[in-house]
């Protein structure tokens, strides 16, 4: 299950409807990004997208996940448009019976959410805007899977 | 041929447009990088590092010597950063 | 942070409390563990742990994991008593600036509360009831750590 | 010297209380082991197979090798299974 919305989502509703509904699991883990301010210079984040393509990328990411680890149950939510620091990003969530599996799935949603769904941040901040560059380390992080 | 293309984040910034629909003649991607390269110093300056650039091709990522037999859309952008 | 208590608990009321309070984060992963019915023969689950000795073991595991992975906040919820198939059993939440280090920490976490907490399941079925054993898997799973 | 013993799982179950004071000259656990286990035949049953026990003195994990000096609470149970 996938949303791809510009509205604030609270992580803590989503996991209760999430385990609620997460059938005969015994295993439900969640990720949830929050806009970070490092250097204290963030206004606010600007994520774009590709509408059409996201859901596309996505929806292919939850399908190979689900089949992999056999999860009951998995669902990401990701916003784009403007976000103010301590905002939720983006969340995932998956159930299974075991802990391993849901674990890996939800590292595996995060790895390819990284580099492969068409999404784009920029930081706009009190001394200019730039586009946050993608990292070798997430690329690398995809030869694992 | 008929295709739309389009452009984000700094490459969108860059070209001063999201997208367009172009008239081609291009057999595969770099053909219609190339194209549109020698239309306009924006053109060319956006597409100058292709190793910066990802594309996609129907809204799948492609590489640049995909063919464009079938292609309805086209987009180029950076290395994504989701999450 | 840690409780160790007989009452019932939601997961997303914890996660919404943890993530509110998870400082610089940008990375926050939780786990909860659901009483699984498997054969569809339980009629509920007894956990059995040991008073003082189960919160200074754990409370050694999230002083170990909050240093090992530079964590901004962690908590620990865990269950004793009389749980219903579906009820929540654990829950484990981590926060780090990088969303590799949440994870790694949050396994980290699990794998040692599954074989070094001093817990003890009984599943109560209506066939009788049975000790559940500790698995091989779960003991070589600490050997990556 | 005097020592709170106490068992948990099936250990408890077995042995039939959930602890016990011991008053005991043995220097180390497996040497308290071996005054249990000649007191009863539900004891001796009990710690039958020591490789299926594990043992805390003073709520932390030890060997069944470990001095019982210094030691004010000893526990004998199965492997955990927490989590």
């Amino acid at each position: 299950m996938l949303q791809v919305q510009e509205e604030a989502f609270d992580p803590g509703t989503v996991l209760s409807e999430f385990t609620a509904g997460a059938g005969p699991a015994g295993a439900v883990v969640s990720f949830t990004g929050i806009v970070r301010d490092n250097g204290g210079d963030l206004d606010h984040m600007e994520i774009e997208h590709y509408p059409g393509m996201t859901e596309k990328a996505i929806g292919a990411m939850i399908h190979a996940a689900t089949q992999r680890w056999n999860l009951t149950a998995c669902r990401v939510i990701h916003r784009f448009g403007r976000l103010a620091p301590g905002e939720t990003i983006m969340m995932v969530a998956t159930a299974s019976r075991h802990r391993a599996a849901a674990f890996e799935a939800a590292e595996y949603l995060m790895d390819y959410l990284k580099s492969r769904a068409p999404f784009w941040k920029k930081e706009v901040g009190r001394s200019g805007a730039c586009w946050v560059e993608s990292r070798q380390q997430d690329e690398d992080a995809l030869k694992r899977w | 041929m008929k295709l739309d293309v389009v452009y984000f984040a700094w490459l969108r910034e860059r070209i001063g447009i999201p997208g367009e629909t172009v008239e081609t003649e291009a057999r595969d991607v770099a053909g219609l990088v190339a194209e549109l390269t020698r239309r306009e110093e924006r053109y060319a300056q956006a597409f100058r590092d292709l190793s910066a650039l990802r594309v996609a091709v129907n809204q799948e990522l492609a590489d640049f010597d995909a063919p464009l037999s079938g292609a309805r859309e086209v987009a180029f952008f950076p290395p994504m950063t989701g999450g």
